[in-house]
């Protein structure tokens, strides 16, 4: 098996839940991080809390990385079932490492053109405090292995473990020596060819250059991005995916002025979190699939009674309870028609860890323009896969803020008087219209507090001012009323179309949204023939990749340009019934020339879609 | 902060728009004397003449005015049914939001303004139905929200069928044979789930009614005000007469909200004879607004949307180095 | 204003809230079906108990009835805002009663060419037994107006008030026979153009020929396919205009042996009827579009665990609590999609009380036969207006039981042996696969309770067995075999295309679904130039009509084919986005000449299609 | 009905099949003398090793043994959580439904084929947090289910949430301040809404537990038992030892747990002592299922489908004339 991008590196730890493989792989690459590597990493992990085979993968380069892949250079086995697992994903030339104790068949390795290390480890880990720092053990293996220094990952070692004691962490820095030592001792590192040398100018704080790339999640990602664009409230009930946005703002809660609140369920959740939109502040709730079903009947109510609202929904393996801790992109056609009857939404589905931040902020914006529910779909991929991002995509000057329509105090007192110039009854001529009738569909909206500003919101359909109405005329201009800011969205600009990455005109082109876009990116750049692009992008190349990242309201127009340039399109996505396709076919009567689907849970790697175009035939090869 | 969060009959204010001003505080009015009048909507109730609920929005606009609660200063938050369109009929601010989650919107609204008053206004199907999680887990986190249940024990909106509060063998269209379900008695439910105010009110007494609702309102954390509510169109049971036939003042026997013992007893009463008045009151505990971490430097929308400091977002993002 | 069909007379009784509009209506059509007219009604209410203006329309005629309309012959005002409300939709020759102590403005009805009757009506109820019983007085009038008989109204009013007691009888009768004679007496119907003289044939059973044919609505006729077809459990919480369902049900359930629950809440409801659909009784639920909302989650569990269910919905005005007493069809997409993940569901939208009957039983065969959810689409229309159906429409030797593959004791006994053998452990060799691999996707299934079938289900993904699974492969099958049960149903021939109505051959097509279908039937047989088709249904001519009642799975190959023959159409339908047309053009790639949409939560009349087609420059008229 | 509702112990059956055999009710089986190892599945717990789950799956598994109940006369219905994936690691009939919602589950089986058991086994999360307006309102109803809490003070699965069983100012990601809430007392809250039978168990002693869930399945109508389950891995405080410190059981005291009065006491002890046992027990309520009209002519699952007479139907569609 070919790797996808020659210049990076994967290495891979796998053992039982309950063995400390994700936060292992997790601390390795953060390591590699600060030595200046770019990284990205996938987990691996089941929905229970102790047992079963678990693995962790981490891609390094220099070059950016934007997935994870098939193949393994290196394979750090905590247990004797992961060498069995992985064995065969091994690149030619790789190696593993595992306890000497254990019965590996050494000869299959050896058919594999696979290098061997048998190491004491949990000798090691014994000797250096305790069986459980066979993690600790194998992760100094692998730095000897690819000639990396300890500096970054003794630091890293240092951060973790320093809430357990001095000791604890003393015991693991040995332990990591340990490991170091003893791929030394045996020369295990001799002419492995997949070393990571240092990056000769990124390099890391260890080396005192300039500082390493942030090296985050989707879910942290977005999170930054809402703090920096005024978030101050979350509610939610916990959820795989989506728990570690709820537990991150709840974290640094305090120190960011953040109201979080833990709610009794989903509905509550959403609900709170639309009184707190109500009464003026930024809310955003998070869920996964199943919680969203829940909040269905709320997003409505946002809807009706023009409350903004964030919903991050991020996606996991369906139906049902389905695979909780797995990926999918099995919620797209749901979140679009989820509710009854018809309500202006905003849906926007980021593909990266860098878009993610940027939704961060941007959701909230749009959600105060058009005064209504946005929803943000991610999924289990994009949620917990850390990758580095460059500096600049964090950079809190990009974020703006912007509220719309939202109508300051002075506003109402240049609009109404200013209130100590109110007096009883309270009420000026011509009563504040929150849900006046305007062009573009958006009416001022005050929030509650001013004297002059005294309304009520129904989600039975109301008039102007509010109140209960079912006269006819009312309702038909209320519905287009509410309607018409998508047009509004629209005309604006605001929505973006596909984003095309890789030659203006190729022959083939993939189709996707959200995470897969990381593998599709890298697809393409293997077919043509680059493991990443240069500066200058040829103008032709046999592949290319659009990315549906804004995805309702529709930009019809740039989508359709877009797909009128395609000459073979494959939409690659990750569930069953082909959404995306389903979706562009609806609203710009796109259909593709085939589809790459996936729905086991694991997302998709680079090969995955090379080795799908192959059996569609679809790739010119010798 | 827990100061802040008492803060009534101050001027109010609109800190959500604040922090789109560069000035940052602004100074409160110099309001003027609150009154009945001030009140008014221009909405015409739609309820059925004799209805109970007439009562009980004279009531909740008796008790503004007597505690200085401007329209701007207040937010009332509904369900849907009968009942729950009392904001429609009032002018001050409302939210008449789904049926059955009044009660985590109010809380959304007071966990980001603590400044506004928040009232709950709902029906004992939102309440004790359908909202009944919501119900529980509120009792438990004494927010200062005043919730006062129009309790006609019936589902009236959808025409008559039973409600939670329907005693066992009620007959309605759901419920044929008479309803088999043991009703659930709302002031000892809340009692047992952490109340720290609850009171029972009847919508023939207004006069009594709107001193309730004042006491709620002025209780600092979470007032239960369980209303008997006629509903003359589909509830010809508990009638207007039938209520008169069995409650009685509280007050009037001497009881002292404060006592514990005394409140259990009374919490339980539901017979021949029905408590009304304010059954139980408990000072000692906390608001949960003024606990929260989040709202130490006071109103979430009071503040700029802006104002993480630059070291602190610099921070964050040294943390993922 | 011209009438749809002259053939039919339209009567439209209007008043306040709480003056019996309803049940007088109703009480008027019920009298018209029992002197053997066809009928049609509507019945406009608001979403409170008392006050506002509510009106209710009967149409009758000798010819089926398909729809309400906009024209009015005989307009019967219970106050002074109905006469100003509706006076401009009575055709020229038609007529007004109103109470004599009224100021109403003749020379505006001269005008309009309305004929004016004003009777002592509140004076001629007091006498009768009280001011309420004007709207009796009025039925009376009315009869008398259009040469109707008084039995049928007799009977209908005789039990009506039977459980109100004697008085209240007899002072209704009085009250019936005082508006007669008052317009007898006044010769006001003398040369009344729209009469209603009884049908020579046809006859009530006053007449004592042939039983009258019935009289109900779509929730009605549901409820008695559904007992026919052997449900007999409903759990629900009440939602209009899904509520009468659920009572009807309830009502009947001592008699019929059906299990009724009003359960806390609609997420109750469902879950509730899960487990009796997995117990293996056929299990109900009835809602409308913001209970549907709350049942999302359990929707996906329905269809995770294969357990069958239907799933009544009743759309009304949206979004949110929008128009909680009108009609729309705005939920379509949304309950297509409904809930996280992907599975297979079955979606049925039936456009008549007919069809509404059919999908009674029709429902639960499906949701047997292929054990998943079953969703019908009703809307507040067919839920509750009332139409004259066929006796054959409600034939019980039509309707078909069908389990598909539910397995009876004798065949668990066949296949694992008899009960009475098995010894402990009570474990067949090779134990029962629930959800065993199959080739159309169906997994044999027995209800527990047998001791060779003991198994668990679960909504996470799971394997043959029901056990717990996060293996990959697996995953990928089981989603497969699930899916295919999609496939299997099309296959068989269980969804049908969209039905033709009309000729073969037309210039325009209408294209609907739900029950707009009347309204356009109606407007078909306008443009076409006859009221009602003869046998000999010509083979080409202006306008024909193409349903869709069979959603989901979508019968791609007949509904392609029969779109491939439309050669202008227009889709028309009761909402803002157009859903209908949206989910065309995603399934067979269709997109029509034009769209009729309305979205005001009052039902389309026959007139609004033809007007709308007229704007829309498609009719090719003088 | 009502003794068929209570048919236990017996050959159980399939009547839902019975619906599609002409011969109409079927002998029950001879049944073959329960044993432990009947119910014995192929799945391997996936739990933390010293998780108190697995006292509880035994006891379980002791408590059917004991009262001669067999895997097909059974169904566990279950959530989501740590406790929840019970059902799969027991050969028994099982529904693991959603988080939250295992009671109506078990309730909608109940009601159409009352010859089943039913037992729901789920977490502090299903029954107290996201499922609490079913707690609440199945208490009411006296259905006969048999509902084991595995109540470990904190959402596991999802790694470490407080639940609404945390004691206040209990320390976890989502609080991480201190909880803010006063914890749910499941045993009092029961007491309240009207359960008729209401135990603590300790998953530290399952001989103990075991007893008490054979009462709770012997009690005719709905019986709690709130389970003590340490979970190792998330929550370091209510550990065994926490437990063992504080739990005494109410039988060596005396307790009857006939006497109401008692109960009340005992339902609302929480702290230094905590008492394990059958608190409370009321056998004067008849079950739900024995007054559902529909169930007149006994299980809906055991009557054809067709069943309904042409006489009834007929009349049913004459009523539309
Ligand atoms: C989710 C949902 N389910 C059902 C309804 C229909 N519904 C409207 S009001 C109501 C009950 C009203 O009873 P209650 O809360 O007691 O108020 P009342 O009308 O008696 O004042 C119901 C079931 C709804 N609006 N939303
Ligand atoms: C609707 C919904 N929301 C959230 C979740 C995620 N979730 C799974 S288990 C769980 C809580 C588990 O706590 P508990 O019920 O106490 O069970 P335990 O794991 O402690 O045994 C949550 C929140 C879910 N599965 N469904
Ligand atoms: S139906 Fe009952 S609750 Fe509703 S308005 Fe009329 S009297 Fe009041
Ligand atoms: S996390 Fe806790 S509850 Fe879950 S299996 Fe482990 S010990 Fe048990
Ligand atoms: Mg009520
Ligand atoms: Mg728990």
């Amino acid at each position: 098996m070919q790797t996808s991008t020659r210049s990076a590196v994967s290495i891979v730890l796998g053992g039982d839940a309950g063995q400390g493989v994700e936060s292992s792989g997790a601390g390795f690459a953060r390591a590699l991080a600060r030595a200046g590597f770019q990284v990205a990493t996938r987990a691996d992990y089941r929905s229970r809390i102790r047992g079963g085979h678990n693995f962790y993968q981490v891609r390094a380069g220099i070059q950016p990385v934007h997935s994870h892949s098939r193949g393994i250079h290196l394979l750090l086995a905590l247990t004797p079932e992961t060498v069995a697992v992985h064995q065969n994903e091994i690149v030619p030339g790789g190696a593993v490492i595992f306890d000497e104790g254990w019965q590996v068949d050494p000869s299959r390795l050896a058919s594999l053109g696979v290098r061997p290390v048998s190491l004491p480890l949990s000798q090691l880990a014994e000797t250096a405090g305790g069986k459980v720092m066979a993690n600790t053990v194998v992760l100094g293996a692998a730095a000897a292995m690819m000639a990396l220094p300890l500096d970054p990952l003794m630091s890293v070692v240092e951060e973790n473990f320093a809430r357990k004691g001095r000791p604890v962490v003393d015991g693991n820095l040995a332990a990591l020596r340990a490991g170091y030592e003893a791929v030394q001792r045996k020369g295990a590192a001799a002419e492995f060819p997949y070393t990571l040398d240092l990056p000769p100018a990124a390099a890391g704080p260890g080396n005192g250059r300039r500082p390493s790339p942030p090296l985050l999640h989707g879910n942290h990602a977005f999170a930054l991005g809402a703090l920096a664009g005024g978030c101050r409230f979350v509610a939610a009930y916990p959820m795989t995916p989506a728990t570690s946005l709820f537990e991150y703002l709840t974290a640094h809660a305090e120190e960011t002025g953040l109201v979080s609140k833990h709610a009794e369920d989903e509905i509550a959740a959403i609900t709170m979190a639309a009184g707190a939109g109500f009464a003026g502040a930024r809310a955003l709730v998070a869920t996964s699939g199943g919680g969203f079903s829940l909040m269905v009947e709320a997003l409505g109510m946002a809807g009706m009674v023009e409350v903004p609202l964030v919903v991050f929904v991020s996606q996991r393996g369906g139906p049902s309870t389905g695979l909780p801790t797995r990926s999918e992109q099995g919620d797209l056609l749901f979140t679009l028609f989820a509710s009854q009857g018809e309500f202006p939404r905003v849906v926007l589905a980021p593909a990266t860890v860098e878009q993610a931040f940027e939704a961060g902020w941007r959701s909230f914006n749009l959600a105060e323009k058009y005064q209504c529910p946005v929803i943000v779909l991610s999924d289990e991929y994009l949620s917990s896969s850390l990758r580095t991002v460059p500096e600049e995509a964090l950079n809190r000057q990009r974020v703006k803020i912007d509220r719309g329509a939202t109508l300051t105090w002075e506003d109402m007192d240049r609009i109404y008087g200013a209130p100590d110039s109110v007096s009883a009854p309270a009420r000026p001529a011509a009563p504040y219209r929150r849900f006046a009738f305007t062009e573009n569909g958006i009416s001022p909206r005050a929030v509650p507090g001013h004297p002059a500003g005294v309304y009520a919101i129904s989600t039975d359909e109301h008039d102007e001012w509010g109140h209960i109405s079912e006269d006819q005329e009312n309702r038909t201009r209320m519905m287009e009323k509410r309607m018409r800011k998508l047009e509004t969205a629209l005309a604006c600009g605001d929505m973006r179309g596909p984003e095309l990455y890789g030659p203006a005109q190729a022959d083939l082109t993939l189709i996707t949204w959200g995470s897969t876009y990381g593998a599709a990116r890298e697809a393409v750049d293997l077919l043509n023939g680059h493991s990443a692009p240069g500066p200058g992008q040829p103008e032709a190349g046999v592949a290319n990749l659009l990315t549906f990242t804004d995805i309702w309201p529709f930009p019809v127009e740039p989508a359709s340009q877009a797909l009128a340039a395609v000459r073979r399109g494959v939409v690659v996505e990750q569930n069953y019934t082909g959404q995306l396709a389903r979706f562009l076919r609806m609203m710009a009567g796109y259909q593709p020339q085939a589809s790459i689907r996936k729905y086991d849970g694991r997302p998709l790697a680079p090969e995955d879609i090379l080795e799908a175009l192959r059996e569609r035939g679809m790739l010119h090869e010798g | 902060m827990r100061d802040d969060a008492r803060g009534r009959g101050s001027g109010g204010g609109n800190p959500a728009v604040q922090a789109q001003l560069p000035g940052g505080a602004r100074p409160a009015a110099a309001g003027p004397v609150v009154t009945l009048q001030m009140f008014t909507s221009e909405q015409k109730p739609t309820w059925c003449p004799g209805c109970g609920d007439f009562a009980i929005l004279n009531a909740i606009r008796q008790a503004l005015v007597e505690l200085q609660i401007a329209p701007h200063q207040v937010v009332l938050v509904s369900g849907i049914g009968c009942g729950s369109k009392l904001p429609d009929y009032l002018h001050a601010n409302g939210f008449m939001s789904l049926h059955g989650r009044p009660l985590p919107v109010a809380t959304g609204i007071r966990l980001v303004n603590p400044s506004l008053r928040v009232l709950v206004v709902d029906g004992d199907g939102d309440a004790y139905g359908i909202g009944g999680n919501h119900f529980l887990h509120v009792q438990r986190r004494n927010l200062d929200i005043t919730h006062i249940v129009e309790n006609n024990q019936i589902y009236a909106l959808t025409k008559g069928q039973y409600s939670p509060t329907s005693e066992a063998g009620f007959r309605t269209s759901t419920s044929p044979q008479g309803a088999l379900e043991q009703p659930v008695l709302p002031t000892r439910l809340a009692f047992t789930a952490g109340a720290t105010f609850i009171a029972r009110g009847f919508a023939g007494d207004p006069k009594h009614l709107a001193s309730i609702i004042a006491a709620g309102i002025r209780h600092p954390g979470y007032a239960l005000i369980d209303v008997l509510q006629p509903c003359v169109t589909f509830n010809k049971v508990n009638t207007y007469d039938w209520y008169r036939e069995r409650v009685y003042k509280v007050e009037e026997t001497g009881h002292d909200p404060q006592d514990r013992q005394a409140a259990a007893r009374l919490v339980e009463e539901w017979g021949p004879r029905i408590p009304i008045g304010v059954l139980y009151e408990d000072h000692s505990q906390p608001t949960y607004e003024s606990q929260v971490p989040g709202l130490a430097r006071g109103p979430v929308v009071g503040r700029r949307l802006d104002d993480l400091p630059d070291e602190t977002y610099a921070r964050l993002v040294d943390q993922f180095r």
